[in-house]
């Protein structure tokens, strides 16, 4: 099954030819979505670099964008899948690369249809940056773990039939080499998911309580403390997603600082012009930053300049929205709504200039903070000795916390 | 440019008067409680500004002989940086600041005693984002006695009895008293959760004159100066509240087996923040003495002047840091400052508002531009 | 507001010229040799220009029956970073870029030739701090064929034989080219030790008209916004070798028996430089497409306009990364930055000329307001 | 010699009537300015807090700043004593901490006078903020000490009789551990005094390279391997200054920019402005702090922020100073003069813009780098953990270097 026969002989022309045998006979118009997509997943033309019968024929990563094309060019762009973002960022390739057969007969095709919703149980309270540092305990009991602990910062558990799960298997290890990597059942028994309000005023993400959860051992991901390698496969593949499409300049918040400003000549200091001006120079240049990024990605010569987007994302985002309420001024003082309640896909462009000043506090903490982000840029690309390490090689259960 | 030289130093009274106002805060409105109120229907911690006016907080800066304290706004500023650290909802800014600043600046002494003891809470009825530089408002028309129109964003308004209203009528620019039950409040959804804003409308609302003409403006000029300084204060709380927090927070969170606190990036951000607000504290403290002597004799125009010089630079230089602090705070207590149970961004919120309550760091920019004789380009 | 999607990547050939203009820098102005050259009477290392003219770096925008490369700008800019990366004293500024291009603008072709083989070396008379947007220059008068008045500033005039001078007459703006020797060129003492300015004075020189009216107004400007495109490929050469020489330095340099490059706030510091500098070179290769584009078609408005607002924004981008580059080079080497002995700060003086040559960044910040339709306060 | 019978019943009244029984006697207007330091000395009123005979009376520490003012009152402010700074800030409490009788007798009179000059032969190539790390050898040959090694950053020695020396003398040992600290006499043979030439073409400081110096023992200054102790004393004597009278608003380099842009209005534009007047902001904040700070030392109550004053004036220099190109446009392209030469007391303000932003570039540098006045608020005022040190129990020869 990890082999596949028809890998080698696979180019762009024999996708396009393969997807246009699909869309003969599931006509997209009148195929329903999940139906098309079971089809697409059969078809090999959902991962086209996985093996046949988990979703792809083996074929080089690269054509997967030839795919992609394909099915944009025919009309064919599958909706309603963000809710899907983890399932098919980071569980799929984990699963991929750590899953048994069964598991990966069990969990791929559903998960990539969108019959089924997973989240990510990786964080909590005592292990942001330092994920490893985890303490939510998994032991052994025959044929199944039970498993205790707190995770947070889990957006989707809420809607979530699976997560991706990594807990504390041996405390008398060092940290990296005493936890085991999971496929949680979200409607087990034990597992409470609790929304966990924001600064916002609303419940992006949750906190998940898990309380004797019995998970089977034929769930397990990966060797028995292995947990810190397997995370490190769904880590990887967590990167701010480069599109296919250059963005239009002034694009994101900086637009609607520039609306303000041309719409409302009332409010424009000479002082704010210069810091408007000096925050549209920025956002061109982390525009400019990301369309190069594309190209070379399109031309097969990924940069390590993938690493800074968010981080220069973040920065522009807090910035041009603290602009913006100094720019409204008697406006800048009210927003819009603080009621507790869980979003739904809303856009930044449609709240409050509040709101954006504090969401986007979020953006250099969520998905690794700028500090993380700072020290890998330091010592992956220019090359920088590490950190001095205190934890390397003292149990997990003797570390101060 | 000549300047006088100012006490900065905090006097053994005025640290006196901190220890006090600071454990009342603590006991009666730490955080937590605080965070508990805005999620309430009344925002506005009533009883714990009675507590306040008690120990006099509220007529700091009111001659005895008008009921109040007899102090000056050097000890107003030491209570507005605790009310910052605490960001307790109390009515202090557009009651014990603004409306009584405007009504002694005024000369309406009868009408202070009332606000000084706590009895009744007052609010000057201008938007809170204006700076004191700004144009006398014409939002409000004063007719044979009685005000019509809409003031938004005033401070303090939910929680009047009485409303200060500058309003312009047939004979110019007035400052006008008038009754809180007379207007209709309106609260509004605020940024700032823990600083109830509200639209105030008059129909025809009966009003009396306490100036006019000249001395109207003058009195609301003076009374936003003052509100500038004093806000700095709080600003300055609020910053030390956050750095105070931060530092104890570095040293207890644990990540790579260590505080976070001993990691160089970490804790030079930290020194940065801690040389930021020693410098705030200095400037809010000339501002605050600044204030105090353009208070005693109002006829000193210099003194008048280093007034607004120096309630200028407080709110241009102390307004980043508080955010700056503030936004820090945030970050370094990474996921658990971006939650609503942790109070870190209660005092972003209020930060951030403060920052442009009476006039942007921008706009004071401008203005010291001016006093300073630094004129802006094509002024030549 | 549209764009043309540009091509932000190196080419091969570009990469091939790269590597070549950096090995012959390497070799023959390492700076060490730099530093001893400055020293000398003459900066200008002619020896290295004709090398470098000799594998086609002074005509590569030049058409080949105008003896040039017939390669384009984006040719031009690598060479750019290759020369700020290296701060060799050549007049690639003066003559490659600003002399040639207002020749070419003007559509005097013949008198490229001479500058693209290498054989003269040019300079376009106008002060090295002149932004793209300046009104046309009234400094040099032009009456019956003969130019009278003093240009100050003017870079690589030092080296000249050939002067492109902006003046004005009785029939309005001209461009004019003049013989060296026909003009009194004094050197003047730079900051940045590795580009010489001069003060240029005609007093009756013989001069040859070769643009007039508005044709020779828009070849200025034309030929000041390439310039300030290609500047921003030097400013980009200059960080990256003040951002690589650190992080090198970093690594080796031990203190409290680690290497420096070890302390977190040394390391989050060489992060945000490089993530500033990446930046900052998808910015310069935009700006250099969007020039030679413009170049290509020059009847082309919409190309014309991008390239003006690709250059101002690379300019306001780029100037204040180099700046900052080199300014943490020195300081991040700590005492021997501070030396004569190490070249840190040829290139501190050369990234803050460059910040101020063309326009500093404020005054390109203010271009692009009027280039977007951000206007300014008070223009409503 | 070291208790002080007359300290206990020292108050200002007392000693202001010395001072005028000193004048009495020697009229500051007719006599010799050494002549009369010297007399000074040897009543006491140099240092009143240095014991009887050593210059001082054993008096508070706080009571020098009556006989200052008292001898201000009465015009006698001692001139030219710039060259004297360390001598007079380091030297001298060095001595009297560590000295034998015989060196206090020896030294602390012509230092005090001006006959004597004093520099500091501290840090080195190889030990810059890490002072401790430093090489230089000093090796016993029976009663002398020779030394060999390369001192770099020291003002004043081409015009120094003596310097104050560290060296080590126990590479065996941990750093901290094997140092000894001397009085080097800087006319022994082998003491080779170079200018140091910086990025501003002149030279205001030396290296000094000392080649088989023989030292006398005697000349020793506290015991073999107590070096870093004493050098610590020194050290701490080195401090920003804080004068006895308030500062003028607008003074330092904001006002050289704040002229050019009153003078000078077609320079002006609207970011050059916001940017002037944030700087102007930045300046008048660290005038009130400084004036702050001393009115705390004024009452007795010494703040922290003293730390901080050095830090900020050091960012404040280097953002004017390249502000102030900026506004000259081009005339920020030139520079006054490159010759090589030694400075004398020349004032920044008497040099042209390029001088004063490469000058303040090493105002950063000199006397603990930016980086070390942060590492220091943040352990000593905050309290936040020190760096984790690797080379606390390494002995000193086999540090990584």
């Amino acid at each position: 099954m990890t082999t596949a026969p028809a890998g080698a002989s696979l180019d762009a022309p024999a996708l396009r030819r393969r997807v246009a045998a699909l869309v003969e006979t599931h006509d997209p118009a009148t195929t329903d979505q999940r139906e098309f997509l079971a089809a697409r997943f059969d078809a090999g033309l959902a991962w086209v670099h996985f093996p046949e019968g988990e979703g792809g024929l083996g074929a080089p990563r690269a054509l997967q964008a030839v795919v992609d094309q394909e099915f944009e060019r025919l009309g064919f762009v599958p909706t309603g899948r963000e809710g899907l973002v983890i399932g098919l960022g980071m569980a799929a390739p984990t699963i991929l690369a750590f899953g048994t057969p069964e598991q990966r007969a069990r969990y791929l095709k559903p998960l990539y249809t969108g019959e089924e919703v997973w989240c990510q149980l990786f964080s909590e309270p005592g292990a942001g940056s330092d994920l490893a540092a985890l303490g939510t305990r998994a032991v052994r009991d025959g044929d199944t773990w039970v498993v205790n602990g707190q995770k947070v910062w889990t957006s989707l558990a809420h809607r979530a039939d699976f997560a991706i799960l990594v807990t504390r298997t041996d405390p008398d290890v060092p940290k990296h080499k005493g936890m085991t990597y999971f496929v949680c059942d979200m409607s087990a028994e034990g597992v409470d998911v609790r929304p966990l309000r924001q600064l916002t005023g609303e419940a992006e993400f949750n906190e998940v309580y898990l309380t004797d959860v019995r998970i089977p051992d034929s769930q397990r991901l990966g060797a028995e403390g292995e947990g810190w390698r397997v995370a490190q496969t769904t880590l990887m593949n967590e990167r701010v997603a480069i599109g296919g499409h250059p963005e239009p300049r002034e694009g994101g918040l900086i637009a609607v600082a520039a609306h303000i400003w041309r719409t409302r000549p009332e409010l424009r200091t000479p002082g704010l012009h210069d810091a408007l001006l000096r925050l549209w120079v920025e956002a061109e240049a982390a525009r400019l930053t990301k369309e190069r990024l594309r190209q070379q990605l399109a031309v097969g010569q990924p940069g390590p300049e993938g690493s800074a987007a968010k981080f220069a994302f973040s920065r522009l985002n807090q910035e041009i929205s603290g602009l913006e309420l100094e720019l409204l001024g008697e406006e800048g003082l009210l927003y819009d709504d603080w009621t507790f309640r869980r979003p739904e896909g809303v856009s930044l462009a449609a709240r409050s200039p509040g709101f954006h000043y504090l969401r986007s506090k979020g953006n250099s903490i969520e998905g690794g903070t700028s500090e993380i982000l700072r020290n890998i840029i330091a010592e992956r690309v220019l090359g920088l000795p590490g950190e001095i390490r205190v934890d390397k090689d003292v149990a997990w259960k003797d570390l101060p916390k | 440019m000549s300047e006088k030289r100012l006490d900065l130093l905090y006097t053994e009274v005025e640290q006196e008067l901190r220890a006090s106002v600071r454990s009342l805060l603590e006991d009666k409105s730490p955080p937590s409680a605080v965070l508990a109120r805005v999620e309430g229907d009344q925002v506005t911690d009533t009883a714990l500004w009675k507590e306040l006016a008690g120990i006099g907080v509220a007529g700091l800066p009111v001659p005895e002989e008008l009921g109040g304290a007899g102090a000056s706004l050097r000890e107003s500023a030491v209570v507005a940086e605790e009310l910052g650290r605490s960001v307790a909802p109390v009515p202090f800014l557009g009651s014990a600041v603004l409306a009584t600043a405007a009504l002694l600046e005024a000369g309406a002494g009868d009408d202070v005693a009332a606000l000084a003891s706590g009895e009744a809470v007052g609010a000057l009825a201008v938007p809170l984002a204006t700076p004191p530089g700004a144009a006398f408002p014409e939002a409000v028309r004063a007719e044979d006695g009685a005000l019509s129109g809409t003031v938004t964003g005033v401070v303090d308004a939910v929680a009047a009895d009485v409303l200060v209203v500058p309003a312009a009528g047939p004979e110019g620019p007035g400052l006008y008293v008038v009754e809180a039950a007379a207007a209709r409040v309106t609260p509004v959804v605020t940024l700032d959760l823990t600083r109830p804003l509200a639209e105030v409308a008059f129909d025809g609302s009966a009003a009396r004159r306490v100036a006019s003409g000249a001395a109207a403006q003058e009195a609301l000029r003076r009374a936003l100066v003052t509100g500038a300084a004093l806000l700095s204060a709080e600003q300055l709380g609020v910053a030390e509240w956050a750095l105070d927090t931060t530092v104890a927070y570095a040293k207890t969170r644990h990540q790579f087996g260590r505080p976070i606190g001993s990691f160089q990036a970490v804790k030079h951000r930290l020194a940065d923040l801690w040389v930021a607000i020693s410098q705030a504290r200095a400037v809010v403290r000339s501002a605050a003495s600044a204030a105090a002597t353009a208070r005693q004799d109002p006829g000193d125009a210099e003194a008048a002047r280093e007034a607004e010089v120096n309630a200028a630079l407080a709110q241009a230089f102390v307004s980043g840091v508080a955010v700056k602090a503030a936004e820090e705070a945030v970050q370094l207590h990474g996921g658990i400052g971006f939650t609503w149970e942790h109070p870190a961004h209660l005092f972003l919120k209020r930060a951030k508002s403060d920052s442009i309550a009476l006039g942007t760091a921008d706009r004071h920019r401008l203005a010291l531009g001016r006093l300073v004789d630094l004129p802006a380009a094509g002024s030549d």
